[in-house]
């Protein structure tokens, strides 16, 4: 039965990335992306890498539509025309030889090995029971770290898109909704179970799937919806206390691990001190985070037409 | 359940085929932020299905791969909100060297920077 | 027990394929989007049926696809209003004057 | 396995009925004939066959929290269902106004 599962998984996911790749209509490929990204998180549900689902249904099948449908509608108020499929025998076969040299390489791995007895060892010093977790903020921290300032320079490269005139704005177009009806309801209604959730997942991320990341996304989507319908004003980019929150994640980061100069080196947490370092970091980590990726689908300030 | 596993790993060396053929074939600047996270998704899922033991995914690449998704996001967006300013500088979403096999195209865009 | 589990997760998703077909026919955007969010209830579907089975964790997936499910609905009806951040119900009221 | 346990049966039939009702919100899907009837047969079929899924699943649940998780995802997935068919019909309203 596993196997009848995982063929008709296999099946949809080449389906839809095709249908986004190659199928006419920029919408009809964007709704398509969209579902594949549903797919994709079931892919690493059965794989039973919940911490990876979690991270691939908040973004893949959330966060990555909302920016994708509207940077569609953003292309077709400018006027830009879309083309056919550039079809030929050429492409088909480089894509076709790449492809398969890849799983020819991937199925010619050794399987033993890994790096799963390594971690399970190391775990009990880790400071969180997670092995997801510790690998993201003890055994490899310094990605994380980095990470999170990719994110930042991200966001900075975004807003560097901004016209000189429009530089004093609030981020994001100007968003409205029709008072009390349907799209100001959700956005009451979501955001306090959304909440609980990401804060949930953060917290529940020391000991099982859960973390920062997931966390921050939740966050970051419920902000959006409620932004979305108006109810929230958004910030100037140049305004301090979002600036501080953008900041808090590398910079508390940066701090808990120099902190660790003094009890052994950079970014090392002792055994004894790491769960409470961790989660200093991982609450910090998860505000930037949210905050970073709700104002990266908001884009840059836009210039305020009047409807 | 080895077999799984090499249903994944074809799938996912699929995926990045499907993802790079777009990348070839497509000019429009949208289509190919859609095969960038096509090919992304596709090695991702290539780290997992080699990184599963049994019963669950090795925890080292399961970490790479989350941080590969969340700067994919930003790599998306950023890839997203040039496209939209090009095109509303320029009105258009291609560039200007993929151009020159679309012949009915080339009148229109004749003028254009 | 598991065997009948993955069996109607495998049947669900074979009814996500009808929902596929929607999609790529349409004929309207709408018709798209609400064929996408099919999709979306039957991925929560699945990571349910799954949980039993993989690990009970899956239902946190199921909670942030449900949670999350309107948010690509959301950005369709922005997308599409005139200046690309209202509201279809903003729409309405003089638009319905014309009409009558 | 020889004898199955009666919450096992209860699962099988619950989740067997909750299959027949995204079949038949697929069936709708596919073979109304205009955007709002598919979008009945959608948000209705697809959450009644998602809620008897759960509860399904929720007979093989082991603790209260996944069983509150269940409950949370059906409530999550209703009330999005509800507002993006709203959300859609609207849009799909208005863009019919302005194409005439």
């Amino acid at each position: 039965m596993t196997v009848l599962f995982d063929l008709v998984l296999c099946a949809l996911m080449l389906l839809a990335a095709l249908a986004a790749i190659g199928g006419r209509g920029l919408f009809r490929a964007t709704v398509f992306f969209v579902a594949y990204g549903i797919t994709v998180a079931l892919a690493w549900v059965r794989l039973g890498a919940i911490d990876v689902a979690l991270a691939e249904a908040a973004i893949g099948a959330g966060l990555t539509g909302l920016l994708l449908l509207g940077a569609v509608a953003r292309l077709r108020r400018a006027g830009a025309p879309e083309f056919p499929v550039r079809a030929g025998l050429v492409p088909a076969l480089a894509a076709a030889g790449v492809a398969g040299a890849t799983g020819w390489v991937a199925l010619r791995v050794p399987g033993a090995g890994g790096l799963w007895t390594e971690a399970g060892e190391a775990l009990p010093l880790s400071g969180v029971e997670n092995p997801v977790t510790a690998v993201l903020l003890n055994f490899r921290a310094w990605d994380t770290l980095l990470e999170s300032i990719v994110l930042l320079a991200a966001l900075l490269a975004v807003w560097a898109l901004a016209r000189e005139e429009e530089w004093e704005a609030p981020v994001g177009p100007p968003l409205h909704a029709r008072p009390g009806g349907v799209l100001e309801g959700m956005a009451r209604l979501l955001p306090p179970v959304g909440i609980v959730v990401g804060v949930f997942l953060v917290w529940a991320g020391a000991s099982q799937p859960g973390g920062a990341f997931q966390g921050g996304t939740v966050l970051a989507a419920v902000g959006l919806i409620a932004a979305l319908a108006g109810l929230v004003a958004l910030p100037r980019p140049d305004s301090g206390s979002w600036r501080t929150a953008l900041a808090a994640g590398p910079a508390v980061f940066l701090l808990v691990g120099a902190s660790g100069l003094a009890l052994g080196g950079l970014l090392l947490f002792p055994p004894d001190w790491a769960k409470a370092m961790i989660l200093t970091v991982e609450v910090f980590l998860t505000l930037s985070i949210a905050a970073t990726l709700a104002l990266l689908v908001l884009g840059p300030p836009q210039p305020r037409r009047m409807p | 359940m080895t077999g799984s596993v090499v249903l994944f790993v074809v799938t996912a060396s699929a995926l990045i085929g499907i993802g790079l053929w777009g990348f070839l074939v497509q000019a429009h600047l949208l289509r190919r932020v859609l095969a960038f996270n096509v090919v992304g998704s596709g090695l991702f899922l290539l780290f997992g299905a080699l990184g599963w033991r049994g019963g669950g995914v090795d925890p080292v690449p399961q970490a790479l791969v989350i941080t590969g998704i969340v700067v994919a996001l930003a790599a998306t967006a950023v890839a997203l909100w040039l496209v939209g300013r090009f095109a509303e500088e320029t009105g258009r979403a291609d560039l200007p060297e993929d151009r020159r096999e679309d012949r009915q195209e080339k009148s229109s865009a004749g003028g254009r920077p | 027990m598991t065997g009948w589990l993955l069996f109607a997760a495998a049947a669900i998703l074979l009814t996500l394929g009808g929902a596929f077909w929607r999609v790529w026919q349409g004929p309207g955007e709408a018709d798209r989007m609400m064929a996408a969010q099919l999709v979306g209830t039957g991925g929560v579907g699945v990571a349910m049926l799954l949980a039993p089975v993989i690990s009970w964790h899956a239902l946190d997936v199921a909670i942030v696809l449900a949670l999350l499910a309107a948010f690509a609905a959301v950005g369709f009806v922005k997308a599409s209003s005139p200046d690309g951040a209202g509201d279809p119900e903003e729409a309405e009221p003089s638009e319905g004057e014309e009409g009558q | 396995m020889s004898a199955i346990a009666l919450p096992d049966v209860l699962t099988i039939v619950l989740t067997g009925l909750g299959l027949l009702f995204f079949l038949a919100g697929t069936v709708g899907l596919l073979r109304f004939p205009d955007t709002f009837s598919r979008l009945h047969a959608l948000t209705k079929a697809d959450n009644v066959g998602l809620g008897l899924v759960a509860l399904g699943v929720a007979l093989q649940a082991e603790t209260w929290g996944q069983l509150a998780r269940i409950a949370l995802v059906w409530v999550l997935a209703l009330v999005a269902a509800g507002l993006v068919a709203q959300l859609v019909a609207r849009a799909a309203l208005v863009d019919r106004r302005l194409r005439g």
